[in-house]
């Protein structure tokens, strides 16, 4: 593989994992905090999706401007629909056995499936053009696209970082990871902050439904495809951790993308022997740690 | 030898007594309907077998489904063996499987188990896929004979082998073998303590019901005559799941209920609006909140409530 | 307004107003109804050996999830097919009802379709999207249902090319003419201008059997050509960065593609934004003929650099409609229905309709009452019913429906089209890229 | 007698650190058959590390400990605590430590099943072992859990919880009982009452106790020794009535913390 190509494929690698890593972040934030396993998590990264196309497509036309309204718009819908989804539907649920829980986040999927095919219809639904021209690597070019994708999940990443580690709200979310009781006797408005963490978490499911429809393609369903996917990332880096989710989109994303080069019949099956290798020695993730009991 | 004949045994014989006599009322099409019911109903019984009794979500029980219907699929099709050298190749495929995954997932509880469970059994929808000179791939294997070939005629084989099977469920947790299941599942640690070795136990239990799921699958395969791969995906493994909280994951009585009406709500679901999808997301959102115990929860509820307690 | 707007206006409504205004409303609707039927019921003298009830047709396609796309198509050619039939006093006077059943609920399919026919008393069906599903169905309707089931999309050559079956019949083009003719286009149009072929399909039977039947044909055709490994993609895939680049360093300047809906706009979009067909000098797309994967795909993403052609089971220009104005009239009212440009699903869906109806009244004619399974399945072999597609020959040894074969150029629509169309279509009478009945280029 | 018939459980220089802290700082003790030993002191002493050391849960950095099993003296130092079980040395916890799934009955019943080695079966139903019945009736009368034999473990009071914890490793038949503050959160009632237990199974089955207290009423009322323990070590291990006459000690770690 000559120096190009490689550089090229790197990108290709970093854009995939960019996405999955605005997609797990959310899905991690969620399980670390609530002990719930969101699995309407895509179908919220879905919505997000579609917020995009209709903000930008449909309403203000394609520029740099209304792609930031959008992504923004896409956040904003989505974690108010998270809102919406833990104060009404979660909530009641939280000293009811857990895997009530489970089930009231499967039938999300199907009902959040069915309302976006009656507001968006069935057909497909995807960008006439990508945003931006592309930079040439020799006779390859990279999309100034994927470059801006992995910009904004560095920097949601750093954002994240800096929300939890500096922040108060992001340290009480923290405390509330490491032991709801405790956090609760500290005088920490727990119920508060777990309506705050879901809304986090969808919204980040929100912007990487933003992100990734002007090179995909938005269909209703399009969150099952996306979801076991980061079902392994969130394994391979740990329940509940932010960096694990970083580090583990970047194992699934170099993993798939050099793999698909080097023997493309273990591209998939590589990522779930990964996992199974990992859990097996650190059986937490990579940087998962023991976390408290569910409630 | 004894045991206590309980309500939900005298609930269970009813059930089949029930479900003996009714398919001469019921349509031919009721009838496939209601072998899919017993199908279903039978691999929720197993999976509560590791999930209720255990304390194990496993999110990969399609898995052992598919294994016991591509065994026999490929054996009868794809190989020209005779049926119980079919069977034969299908329990083989099942224990195989359920071992290997079982030794590596059971290190772990909890969230971790459900997500290798998951890892494993999408690996082995990939493979199922992919090995398309065994498995036909995503075009599956058409022309599984039937015997008996009717409908009607192969219900009560199904019949016979579910009633037998969940009537062992009831027994098996009323063992010493079953006391054990709950036990780990209640308090793994002191299980421990007291002598109880966990991993064997929850091993057990997760081969145990991997069977149950199996031989479900070996009789899905007949009954279609023809099996695609949407057996093996993590969607089927999800209803499993969802259909046995459904029922009540309390006992074995709540589990089989599960399967049989998770097939009723769904074909009806279908039935009343091109939106089934969100009339079934809906039904199954309100069963949450209205049946947090399963339906089963409801009957007790009931019959507590009538008995004035 | 389409009966499919009509319903979901309907569930707007209902979440609007509530379970109240739902209890309110059944029981309104449950005092009203005998009236509203007395209005619809139109007299119809009856022909002798006619029954009397409505004649049920069943369908059965992807109406939700990532492929609902096809179903609602679909669907609504079907009705489009009904309400004509039925406004023009039906089928021998008996009017057609529709019941349908979601292809997405995976692991029922069988059962649904049973429902329909068993239990819903559907006298026919029609659909299916996925190979798998149309060879899972042959034990099912070939020895329980035993009622004629036509398949309208889905592609797989083992459906009629590895043996008669008896009731399942088949009316769209599937993939094998469609490949065969592709290789020999390459060779008509680009004998010597192109020296490395590449591949990239979907990663199970579709892709690998497409691949097989045009590069097979092909290297008969052009021994001298170089054909580089094939590259599948997995399942779900959304992301063909790593592919692109791949078959960019392999120096390919003829790719061959059976990816489809949307993954064919997402790997055409994605190829676009990296510079694919600076050096691929051919796309040739056997699914790109479909007007909603050209919509995902869209006016301003069509390159000037690169021969793309595309293909499919209809395409909505061809036959011209100056000529054959059944297609123009097809389109016009489908457009009316929905909106959009009928993509083939729906001229298949479309079609399969008025083949039942005519093999119906060629069988009445023949027996003076109304026929039985055998009788019409007698009549639809060999029938020849026009379809939008023109007309289409259903051959007797094999049950394939047999109609023109095209490629096409992919040029900008507009301003006439808001999508990319297919120009310059280059068309193949079947009876020159369909084998022979019952042999085939895929294993059984 | 001789040695190795009076003693049943011993213990030689334990150490334990976590991290810095020297939890257990060389621990030494014997236990008689039949005797109680209490160990006092103030949280941190590094009294739930002492039973959690000699029970298996924790190994020790230093130090050996042994059983005396039919006149032989056993190593046990860092068995696994299934095997330690199996041994005689039973142990009931601090926060009670039941299968709340399962009624007291039930409960009982998978501990003897267990201990007996006839948890694997599933030809018979659990409850049909008639030793086994006689068994849990008996240990149901020992204990006084009559009234809440059919209810569930999550159904129990507090009191009932630390009964049934204590139940299910005395159902074992050991020699030794470890018991984690067996009376903390109990009502003065129930405190008496568990006395009187402890010294019914004592009187029983010649059961020694090792019991981690911080009420000085039932230890006086209780113990044949009484072991101090401060910041990891031994401050006194004597017969209770001669550590209490040690004015330094109550003043400063068992007049101030316990009473």
């Amino acid at each position: 593989m000559d120096i190009n190509l490689f550089i090229v494929q790197l990108f290709n690698a970093l854009f995939f994992a960019s996405i999955l890593f605005l997609i797990s972040s959310g899905l991690s934030l969620i399980y670390g905090i609530m002990k719930i396993l969101n699995l309407a998590h895509g179908a919220l990264y879905m919505v997000g999706a579609y917020i995009t196309f209709t903000v930008v497509i449909l309403w203000l036309g394609l520029s740099w401007y209304s792609m930031v309204i959008a992504y923004i718009a896409s956040i904003a819908v989505v974690a108010s629909l998270g809102i919406y989804i833990e104060r009404i539907l979660l909530k009641p649920l939280y000293n009811k056995p857990q895997d009530l829980q489970l089930l009231l986040t499967f039938a999300l999927i199907f009902i959040l499936d069915d309302i976006v095919k009656m507001i968006w219809g069935a057909q497909y639904r995807a960008f006439p053009t990508i945003p931006g021209w592309s930079l040439s690597v020799g006779e390859y070019q990279i999309p100034v696209y994927f470059i801006a994708t992995i910009l904004i999940a560095l920097g949601v990443a750093l954002l994240l970082h800096w929300f939890f580690t500096k922040t108060i709200y992001g340290k009480m979310i923290r405390a509330i990871s490491y032991s709801l009781e405790t956090s609760a006797i500290l005088g920490i408005n727990t119920d508060k902050l777990f309506a705050l963490s879901f809304a986090l978490g969808a919204g980040l499911a929100g912007l990487a439904g933003g992100v990734a429809v002007p090179l995909y393609t938005a269909s209703p369903g399009m969150g099952g495809d996306a979801i076991v996917l980061s079902f392994a990332v969130i394994v391979i880096g740990g329940m509940g951790s932010i960096l694990g989710a970083f580090v583990g989109s970047l194992i699934v994303g170099l993993s798939r993308v050099f793999m698909a080069i080097i023997y493309p019949v273990f591209e998939i099956a590589l990522i779930y022997i990964i996992m199974a290798i990992i859990l097996m020695f650190r059986p937490t993730g990579l940087f998962g740690r023991e976390m408290r009991e569910r409630r | 030898m004894m045991f206590k004949i309980d309500n939900e045994l005298y609930s269970l014989i009813t059930l089949f007594i029930f479900l003996a006599v009714i398919p001469q009322f019921l349509s031919i099409y009721n009838v496939r309907l209601l072998s899919v019911g017993l199908l279903y109903g039978l691999a929720a019984v197993g999976f509560n077998l590791l999930y209720g009794y255990t304390g194990l979500l496993s999110f990969g029980h399609a898995m052992f489904w598919s294994a016991g219907a591509y065994g026999l699929a490929i054996g009868l099709v794809k190989l020209n063996l005779d049926p119980l050298m079919s069977i034969l190749l299908a329990f083989t495929l099942t224990f195989t499987v359920a071992i290997v995954t079982g030794y590596l997932s059971l290190r772990h509880t909890e969230i971790y188990f459900a997500m290798l469970t998951l890892a494993f059994a999408q690996l082995i929808y990939a493979l199922i896929i992919k090995l398309r000179d065994i498995t036909g791939g995503d075009e599956g294997i058409y022309g599984i004979p039937r015997f008996p070939s009717d409908i009607g005629g192969y219900y009560y084989l199904i019949y016979i082998i579910v009633f037998i099977l969940v009537i062992l469920a009831w027994w098996i947790v009323r063992t010493p073998l079953g006391l054990g299941f709950q036990a780990v599942r209640d308090n793994p640690y002191r299980a421990e303590a007291l002598g109880l070795d966990v991993r064997r136990v929850r091993l057990i239990s997760f081969v145990l019901s991997g069977f149950y799921l199996s031989i479900a699958g070996m009789l899905y395969a007949p009954l279609n005559r023809a099996i695609t791969p949407d057996i093996a995906f993590w969607t089927f493994s999800a209803i499993i799941v969802i259909m046995t909280i459904i029922g009540g994951s309390k006992n074995v009585l709540g589990a089989f209920i599960g399967g049989l009406i998770f097939i009723y709500i769904n074909t009806q679901a279908m039935n009343l609006t091109e939106f089934w999808q969100l009339t079934l997301g809906i039904i199954l959102a309100l069963l949450v909140y209205l049946a947090p115990y399963g339906i089963v929860g409801i009957f007790e509820r009931v019959l507590r409530y009538v008995r004035g307690g | 307004m389409t009966q499919v707007s009509d319903s979901r206006r309907e569930w707007v409504k209902l979440a609007g107003v509530g379970v109240a205004g739902l209890a309110v409303g059944y029981g309104v609707g449950f005092l009203t109804a005998p009236e509203r039927v007395r209005e619809v019921e139109t007299p119809v003298e009856g022909l002798p050996g006619v029954p009397d009830e409505p004649l049920k047709i069943g369908y059965i396609y992807f109406m939700t999830g990532t492929l609902g796309t096809y179903g609602t198509n679909a669907a609504a050619a079907i009705e489009l097919a009904v309400e004509e039939i039925n406004r023009n006093g039906g089928i021998l006077g008996r009017t057609i009802e529709l019941t349908s059943k979601d292809e997405a609920d995976r692991e029922r399919v069988l059962d649904n379709i049973s429902k329909m026919v068993q239990d819903e008393g559907a006298e026919f069906v029609v659909g299916l999207d996925s190979s798998g599903d149309a060879l899972k169905v042959i034990p099912l309707v070939e020895d329980e249902l035993q009622i004629p089931f036509i398949v309208t999309h889905a592609a797989t050559p083992k459906l009629t090319e590895c043996a008669k079956r008896r009731f399942i019949f088949r009316i769209s083009m599937y993939e094998e003419p469609i490949d065969i003719m592709a290789a020999q286009l390459v060779k008509e149009l680009y004998e010597g201008d192109v020296t490395t072929v590449a591949n990239i399909g979907p990663d199970y039977a579709y892709g690998y059997d497409s691949w097989a039947i045009f590069s097979g044909t092909l290297q008969d055709l052009m021994p001298d050509l170089e054909f580089l490994d094939p590259i599948y993609t997995p399942l779900f895939t959304t992301d063909y960065g790593t592919y692109i680049d791949q078959i960019k360093a392999s120096g390919a300047d003829l790719l061959f593609s059976s990816l489809w809906g949307g993954d064919a706009a997402t790997f055409f979009k994605q190829a676009i934004a990296k510079g694919l067909f600076d050096s691929v000098k051919v796309y040739m797309n056997a699914m790109l003929g479909a007007t909603d994967t050209l919509e995902a795909i869209g006016n301003d993403n069509v390159p000037d650099n690169v021969d793309v052609w595309g293909s499919g089971r209809y395409w909505f220009l061809y036959p011209p409609h100056d000529v054959y104005p059944l297609n123009r009239l097809f389109v016009e009212n489908f457009r009316g229905k929905t909106g959009a440009y009928p993509p083939y699903v729906a001229a298949t869906s479309y079609t399969a309709i008025y083949a039942i109806k005519k093999a119906i009244e060629s069988a009445y004619v023949m027996k003076g009452s109304w026929p039985d399974v055998d009788e019409i399945i007698s009549a639809l072999e060999g029938l020849t019913v026009s379809g939008p597609m023109g007309p289409v020959y259903i051959r007797p040894e094999d049950h394939q429906g047999l109609y023109d074969v095209f490629w096409g150029r992919l040029r900008r629509g507009s301003p006439t089209y808001p999508i990319p169309i297919l120009d310059e279509l280059v068309v193949y009478p079947p009876g020159k890229v369909v084998p022979e009945p019952l042999t085939t280029m895929v294993s059984c | 007698m001789s040695e190795a018939v009076k003693y049943v459980l011993e213990a030689s220089e334990l150490h334990k650190w976590f991290g810095n802290v020297h939890a257990v700082n060389n621990v030494s003790l014997k236990l008689s058959r039949g005797e109680i030993l209490s160990i006092v002191g103030p949280n941190g002493a590094g009294k739930t590390t002492l039973l959690n050391l000699l029970s298996g849960i924790v190994k020790p950095d230093k130090g050996r400990v042994y059983v005396y099993l039919n006149g032989d003296r056993k190593d046990i130092t860092g068995r696994s605590p299934y095997y330690i079980t199996f041994l005689g040395v039973g142990r009931s916890f601090q926060i009670p430590n039941i299968f709340d799934g399962l009624t007291v009955r039930d409960n009982i019943r998978l501990s003897i099943l267990t201990y007996r080695r006839l948890i694997n079966r599933f030809n018979r139903a659990y409850s049909s072992f008639n030793d086994v019945e006689e068994e849990v009736e008996k240990i149901i009368e020992i204990f006084s859990l009559e009234d809440s034999e059919y209810r569930y473990g999550r159904e129990l009071s507090h009191g009932e919880r630390k009964k049934l914890d204590i139940a299910l490793s005395f159902a074992q038949q050991p020699n030794i009982l470890l018991l984690d503050e067996p009376t903390s959160g109990l009502t003065y009632s129930e405190k008496l009452e568990m006395v009187e237990l402890i010294r019914s199974l004592r009187r029983e089955r010649e059961v020694s106790f090792i019991v981690v207290e911080h009420d000085l009423d039932v230890v006086r009322e209780v113990s044949d020794m009484l072991m101090v323990m401060h910041e990891g070590s031994v401050l006194a291990y004597d017969e209770p009535d001669e550590v209490v006459k040690m004015s330094e000690v109550i003043s400063a770690y068992l007049g101030g913390e316990v009473i």
